[in-house]
């Protein structure tokens, strides 16, 4: 018998459908995934199920009973659990307290000895690790998504709702996550989850929901279909096979590092040596939080290196501001687009302009060019296809704006003409495919124009694909580059796992 | 000036009396609440003496910071009153300004600098007063320490206090005067606070000038078991076996003296005194303390009393803060 | 639709406002149709009534557009008051130091003179939160009580009149004061002064690369400093920009309205000033507007005080009353259902 | 000078002053914790504390019961504090608007309704708290007789300082009270009760700040006058970013706080030849010198101020 069904859910935002009448079930024992297009209304299903939103229409059975939730307080006690696709988790405190949240104490008093101990259970039992005592704001972000995902565990849910969590989680991560999955499957549980990887949802579904445009299309069976047809029913149309590009001749450098060091109390960076050539792609693989971070960051100027050099072009780069850094052709594709690469409250044509507002054609003596600014963002909208709130167009204030969209604006704003080296930290994350692909084609015309690209990226197969070299990190250094075109995921995985490439031709 | 008395009619208060013999319209301005049971209080009591008595229109603004001041003025000339009362030096020069626009009206500062035509200044000679609560105080302790509290540094209120230093210290030239300023007309609590530093110092006696605050200051002598001296008016009722004596300033007579003056045309544009002699300056009884003080005290007091009232002791009227 | 709501949420504030305001005259034993005439008569009718308005209300422009100009940057200043009194004080400094200097030579340099003042005191939060994170907020609070104290030893000490006992200063001169247009009223050229500057401050925040720079700074630091703009350099203009205007509403009360330094010489306008941007949105011609409505409350509220002998207490009742209901108007007539959901941060 | 300041005799009576003009600081300031804590700044605590006074002193007059004049100013301050919950809780408001005007509108009614209760009354005064001195710890030199001879509100408060950081540090529920600052998105998710507990957080912010005022009242004055709190609310503000938002370091800075204030007003008293306004300004200059040599990390809640609308972005 099914432990869930939606039946009939609708929601809409400003009159628009953002759930249209769906209508779906969870097995107990099932690993149910949700497919879609960004904004296809994945998360707002979800959201509705645990009490964030409420249902304009439908209605909820949950284990045989119609129940309505007002809170996920609501959802929580009925026993379900949710892995958030944006961190719910207080910055502030320990792993142990935010595992902790919101639960009832056996005493007056917590008892953290004793929640230790179960967290500590929990991560062997499930091979999530984390430092229990670790201030959330000290994790990396793959860290925290473990600790999320302990969080739900913890309460024990029957029915467990994760919404793209494997989106920062590296390949071997994600393999154990999926023997979590299994074995809490094994147990009863029923799962839904969110991804945009077709090979994960291949591997570890029982069943697929593919929702269109807050429309439900289907639900399949697994094993009954393939990665193509699923693509072609969430999508609605096939996607073109990339051309595969052939390294390129080597141009001459344009970035080079030189025991650049980074000096800070966690995870400083170490003696880093890296060149980049024109017309080149260099992967940086590793696990989240190894100091690729620090390293995109160190390059564009937003932190400066305490020791050691880096040319750009031949020309030192030491005292130079994240500004002439971009002037000089050092852009920027962050990984945290809500934090550092969009000020989210501004509109699409004034993130545009974040980069070059201060001289033409956005400004000119100080003075702003509204109608430039409107006219060269009409023209990104159209081009990049950005898909903005239908009244406002240019003037949608980003935050409206899907993952997906949001990208696309930094895309359209870094990859210029001036440009010379692109570094994209994560540039896919979150994405679905079509945007993906929209990502990594544009990443390759850059090279085919001669530009470089420095590609930080936890997807093995986006680094595998596009790179010329793979340079690999781990605990702040580079432990081993690699050729593109000879390197395999086991040896990739090997060093990221902090094997040294020496260790390894032994 | 316009005098724009076309208002007339509309300036009709609550205040106003069946039996309106003077007709005049008499205003009244003061920098804090007229229930502060001080200083504002005592003014606005003489302006419902002035309405009782002569039967006069009244209106009054209260807690009017120094950025309103004109526009208060300005409104009450327009609206045709006749007479303006600033209960503060700080209303000197609003009058002035105000004054040149409406001739026709009459504006009273008290304890102002400021004179014209029609403009004149009522300053209150509270040293007097001051002066004989430091003497009485200086011949009560015992311990030759006695303190003082003060409000915010106005003239009015630094000559009270030097006034009340200049007389403890004829009494007895060894004596420890302890001041303090709270800088506020309000903080009870901070005034005391200064008073029990003083306690604490030795001070046996505690005089004050702050107004509301000023409470806060006999208190804490009541609870330590101390004489205190008053302010403003007879203050005994707050704490019977504290207050030894209040110096009062009669400020209902004051302002009734300036509406007669006004009423009777005797209104001159000029800075005038008003002391002890004037029956304006007044040392309240001692009530239920009065067996505890000596004779000779007494007969010292109501001498210098005599002395000042007949114009052979000059009350020293110092304005600058000693710090 | 959503123009009717808002219609009928502003009559029920007007309603309920009328209610208290009747309420609290009969209480305190006066007649209330009086009063509210009187009420309008002050602002209405008379042209002193109504000039004063814009008298009244040149200060809170200057302070409302401080806080808007600071909170864009999410620099809280709530020093505003503090700024207002250096402004002041370092205003009418110059202008009885240099009695050689021209009439309209001495205005400017108190303007200048004022606005640097104020600047630099806020500049000292700032740099205080810029440089050790030190909040704003506490500091600002403590800088004003220390910017009213020094006024407070100026007036007793070296700026005190020679000629006079009180704790004031020298009077300035008449070629030194802001001329009056329309006498016998008090308006002055300082409001004009004020509309100005709230189109120059409406420019630069709307229309150039300053303003841009500062509110994506206002919005989101980091994202503004990943992409190359200067958080330090942003705050401290802001802080100093937000410091010199609010310092500007002192520089106008000495030459226009006071015409000497004295104690006490702001009523509570940097405070004021905060409600005013947060009611307008952080917005300059907002500001321009709101600070002309309030202004207007008061100018209306005093009128009914002084003629009526009401307690001034009622002025307080009713302005925090107004604001708090146009906050909860909300909940006086609700826009339909689903007013928490779909709002938009 | 000097060797007038240090001595034993100076030192106690000194320290007895810090801790009488802290002990409403710490009220209030416990108050704006709790609010803090769960996310929502109260600016308008000196309306909250001013609204207490007053309803102490009414309730303490109508009845000449302390108790009640207690129980009164409690629910006064509560009176101010939920107004200003309703606006930014269940509206998301801006809260220094709220705030700002609560502080206004506060100084106004209480100043009125004085006005209508006082008028026509000579006898002002309400009963007081008797002080209690506790027998060997009051005792102890210097900070005996000030930690240890005073009123019961006194010992109330050191005993609520202590409970206070054991509700935040050791229980779930001062765990789920606090997260909700840091952030209500993740109190929410985690099934926590974002609004209900904001509510409560603002009750305790008014019962704690309406104490704050009826200490004034009820132990230090028996009096009112308009406008009694002088800024104080402000300064409790203060005290709980000086002490970085936890109750220990709030109490310590409202000590400093009430120590600067008592030094200054016995410096006057001991002519010290500085202008009464450079020495009125102590404690303001100590509290921006205690923020410099404190300097740390901010300790400040993340959404502090930010209202949370569940399901907006
Ligand atoms: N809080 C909200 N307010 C208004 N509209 C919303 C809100 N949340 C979602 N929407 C609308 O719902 C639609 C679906 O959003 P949803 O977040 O469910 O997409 P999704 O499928 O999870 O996308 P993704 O794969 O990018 O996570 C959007 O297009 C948007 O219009
Ligand atoms: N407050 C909101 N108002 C209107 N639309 C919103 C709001 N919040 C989200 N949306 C809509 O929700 C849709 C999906 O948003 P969502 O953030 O889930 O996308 P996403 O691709 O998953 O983002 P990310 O990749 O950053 O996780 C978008 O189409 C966006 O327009
Ligand atoms: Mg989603
Ligand atoms: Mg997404």
């Amino acid at each position: 018998m099914a432990i869930l069904e939606m039946k009939h859910i609708s929601k809409s935002f400003f009159g628009v459908y953002a759930n249209e009448d769906i209508t779906f079930c969870v097995e107990a024992g099932e690993i149910h995934a949700l497919l879609g297009e960004n904004g296809a209304g994945k998360t707002t299903l979800m959201n509705i199920l645990f009490g964030l939103y409420k249902a304009d229409k439908g209605e909820i059975i949950w284990q045989g009973n119609k129940v309505s939730f007002h809170s996920p307080k609501d959802a929580i006690n009925a026993g379900i659990g949710m892995v958030h696709q944006h961190f719910s988790l207080v910055n502030a405190m320990t792993v142990v307290d935010n595992i902790i949240l919101g639960m009832q104490s056996d005493g007056l008093f917590i008892n953290r000895k004793k929640a230790k101990e179960k967290i500590k259970q929990y991560s062997k039992q499930y091979n999530l690790q984390v430092n229990p005592d670790a201030y959330v704001e000290t994790l990396s972000v793959g860290e925290r998504q473990r600790v999320e995902i302990l969080k739900s565990l913890y309460r024990g849910a029957k029915l467990l709702i994760l919404d793209e969590p494997t989106g920062v989680l590296t390949p071997e991560e994600t393999n154990t996550f999926f023997e979590v999955l299994r074995k809490l499957k094994k147990e009863g549980h029923g799962i839904i989850i969110i991804t945009h990887r077709m090979n994960e949802i291949m591997e570890i579904s029982d069943r697929v929901t593919i929702l269109r445009n807050g429309k439900l299309v289907n639900t399949v069976v697994t094993k009954e279909t393939t990665k193509e047809q699923l693509s072609i029913k969430m999508i609605g149309a096939e996607l073109e096979k990339r051309e595969y590009i052939p390294s390129m001749e080597k141009g001459k450098v344009v970035l080079q590092l030189q025991n650049v060091c980074l000096k800070k109390k966690r995870n400083p960076l170490e003696n880093i040596n890296l060149q980049i050539h024109e017309g080149e792609i260099v992967g940086v693989a590793g696990v989240e939080g190894n100091g690729q971070k620090d390293l995109a960051e160190v390059i564009t100027g937003i932190q400066k290196h305490t020791k050691g050099s880096i040319e750009f072009l031949q020309e030192p780069l030491e005292k130079q501001s994240v500004r002439t850094r971009f002037e000089k052709g050092i852009s920027y594709i962050s990984d945290d687009r809500h934090n550092d690469g969009l000020i989210m409250d501004m509109s699409v044509m004034e993130n545009l302009a974040l980069r070059t507002y201060r001289g033409l054609p956005f400004s000119k003596f100080c003075f702003l060019n509204k109608r430039k600014m409107e006219e060269i963002g009409k023209k990104v909208i159209e081009t990049y296809q950005v898909k903005t709130s239908g009244t406002l167009k240019e003037a949608t204030p980003v935050k409206l704006l899907s993952g997906g969209n949001q990208q696309k604006v930094i895309i359209a704003r870094e990859v210029c003409d001036t440009a010379k080296l692109i570094i994209a930290n994560q540039p896919t994350r979150g994405l679905d495919i079509g945007a993906i692909d929209f990502v990594r084609t544009t990443l390759i015309e850059q090279k085919k124009k001669g530009k470089s690209v420095l590609l930080i990226s936890a997807d093995l197969e986006e680094i595998l694909e596009l790179s010329d070299r793979i340079a690999v990190m781990f605990g702040g250094k580079i432990v081993g580059i690699l050729d593109g075109k000879t390197a395999t995921r086991q040896k990739i995985g090997l060093l990221m796992g902090g094997v040294i490439k020496e260790d390894m031709e032994q | 000036g316009s005098g724009d008395s076309s208002n007339d009619s509309k300036g009709t208060g609550n205040n106003t009396q069946s039996n309106n013999e003077s007709g005049l319209k008499v205003a009244l301005c003061v920098s804090g609440s007229v229930n502060d049971n001080g200083w504002n209080q005592q003014a606005y009591e003489g302006l419902v003496k002035v309405e009782e008595n002569f039967g006069c229109e009244t209106a009054y603004t209260e807690n009017l910071g120094v950025a309103d001041i004109v526009a208060a003025y300005t409104d009450y000339a327009a609206a045709g009153y006749d007479v303006i009362i600033g209960h503060g030096y700080e209303f000197g020069d609003a009058a002035i300004e105000v004054g040149e626009q409406y001739p026709d009206v009459k504006f009273v500062v008290i304890e102002g600098e400021v004179s014209a035509d029609n403009v004149a200044s009522y300053v209150m000679s509270c040293e007097e007063g001051g002066y004989i609560m430091g003497m009485l105080a200086a011949s009560i302790s015992e311990s030759d320490v006695i303190g003082f509290v003060g409000p915010m540094q106005g003239a009015s209120l630094v000559k009270i206090m030097n006034g009340f230093e200049d007389g403890a210290k004829e009494v007895n030239s060894n004596i420890e005067v302890q001041t303090a300023w709270t800088e506020s007309f309000t903080d009870m609590a901070l005034a005391k606070e200064a008073a029990k530093a003083m306690i604490d110092n030795g001070a046996d006696v505690i005089g004050h000038c702050a107004n509301e605050g000023g409470t806060g200051a006999i208190n804490a002598a009541k609870e330590a078991g101390i004489y205190a001296t008053g302010d403003s008016y007879d203050q005994n009722a707050l704490a019977e076996n504290t207050i030894l004596s209040s110096s009062i300033y009669n400020v209902p007579v004051l302002v009734e003296d300036a509406i007669k003056d006004v009423i009777d045309g005797n209104f001159v544009g000029e800075i005038c005194n008003f002391g002890m002699a004037e029956g304006v300056v007044e040392v309240a009884p001692y009530h239920n303390l009065d067996s505890n003080i000596p004779q000779e005290v007494k007969d010292l007091i109501s001498n210098r009393i005599e002395e000042i009232k007949n114009g052979s002791f000059d009350v020293p009227c110092d304005t600058t803060p000693r710090t | 639709m959503k123009k009717k709501v808002t219609l009928i949420q502003s009559v029920w504030i007007v309603i309920i406002t009328l209610t208290c305001a009747t309420l609290l005259i009969l209480i305190s034993g006066a007649s209330p149709i009086e009063a509210i005439s009187l009420f309008f008569n002050g602002i209405f009718g008379s042209l002193n009534g109504s000039m004063e308005v814009f008298v009244k209300a040149t200060p809170l422009i200057f302070t409302g557009l401080a806080c808007a100009v600071a909170f864009r940057t999410g620099f809280f200043n709530i020093g505003a008051e503090g700024q207002f009194y250096i402004g002041a004080l370092a205003s009418a400094f110059v202008v009885l130091q240099f009695d050689g200097v021209s009439g309209v030579g001495r205005i400017l340099l108190a303007f200048i003179a004022g606005f640097i003042g104020g600047g630099i005191w806020a500049l000292i939060a700032a740099f205080l939160k810029s440089k050790f994170g030190i909040s704003e907020i506490i500091v600002t609070i403590m800088l004003n009580y220390i910017a009213i104290n020094i006024v407070g030893i100026a007036v007793r000490t070296f700026m005190m009149d020679p000629n006079g006992n009180l704790p004031q200063s020298a009077k300035i001169d008449k070629s030194v004061c802001l001329m009056q247009v329309l006498k016998p009223t008090r308006l002055h050229i300082g409001f004009f002064i004020a509309i100005a500057v709230v189109i120059l401050v409406w420019i630069v925040l709307e229309k150039t690369t300053i303003g841009y720079e500062l509110r994506a700074v206002g919005y989101n630091k980091r994202g503004a400093a990943c992409n190359g703009i200067s958080i330090t350099k942003n705050i401290i203009l802001s802080s100093f920009l937000s410091g010199g205007l609010a310092a500007l509403a002192g520089v106008i009360e000495v030459l226009a309205i006071q015409k000497k330094l004295v104690e006490n010489i702001s009523a509570d306008c940097g405070f004021t000033g905060i409600l005013i941007a947060l009611l307008a949105k952080n917005h300059p011609i907002g500001v321009l507007f709101v600070a002309i409505f309030y202004a207007s409350m008061q100018v209306g509220a005093s009128s009914m005080q002084r003629q009526m002998g009401i307690p001034s207490s009622i002025v307080n009742i009713l302005m925090g009353l107004i604001v708090i209901l146009i906050l909860g108007k909300q909940l006086i007539c609700p826009k339909k259902k689903k007013v928490r959901e779909e709002k938009v941060c | 000078m000097l060797e007038q300041i240090i001595t034993i005799g100076f030192l106690t009576t000194f320290f007895s002053a810090a801790v009488r003009m802290a002990i409403p600081l710490i009220y209030a300031g416990l108050g704006e914790i709790f609010a803090e804590k769960a996310g929502i700044l109260n600016i308008g605590l000196e309306g909250v504390m001013l609204s207490g006074a007053f309803f102490a002193y009414a309730g303490g007059m109508f009845t000449g019961n302390i108790a009640i004049g207690l129980l009164c100013g409690m629910l006064g301050g509560m009176f101010i504090s939920m107004i200003h919950g309703i606006l930014s809780i269940k509206l998301g408001k801006d809260q220094s608007v709220s705030g700002i005007a609560l502080n206004m509108f506060a100084l106004g009614i209480t100043s009125f309704l004085y006005k209508l209760i006082s008028t026509g009354k000579t006898d002002k005064q309400v009963p007081t708290l008797t002080t209690i001195k506790i027998p060997v710890l009051s005792e102890i030199p210097i900070i005996g007789e000030g930690l240890f001879h005073q009123d019961i509100l006194t010992y109330i408060v050191y005993i609520l300082v202590i409970l206070v950081v054991i509700f935040y540090k050791k229980t779930s529920l001062g765990l789920s009270f606090s997260s909700i600052g840091e952030s209500p998105y993740a109190a929410d998710t985690a099934g926590i009760s974002v609004y209900k507990y904001q509510y409560i957080s603002m009750a305790l912010n008014g019962i704690l700040g309406g104490l704050g005022g009826s200490y004034l009242i009820l132990v230090q004055l028996g009096a009112f006058t308009e406008n009694i709190t002088s800024g104080r609310g402000y300064i409790a503000l203060a005290a709980v970013i000086l002490g970085r938002y936890s109750p220990v370091g709030m109490a310590l800075a409202a000590l400093v706080f009430g120590g600067a204030s008592g030094l200054q007003i016995r410096l006057q008293a001991m002519g010290v030849p500085l202008p009464a306004q450079a020495l009125n300004m102590i404690p303001y200059i100590i509290t921006l010198l205690a923020l410099l040599i404190f300097v740390g990390k901010n300790k400040k809640p993340e959404s502090l101020a930010k209202p949370y609308i569940r399901g907006s972005r």
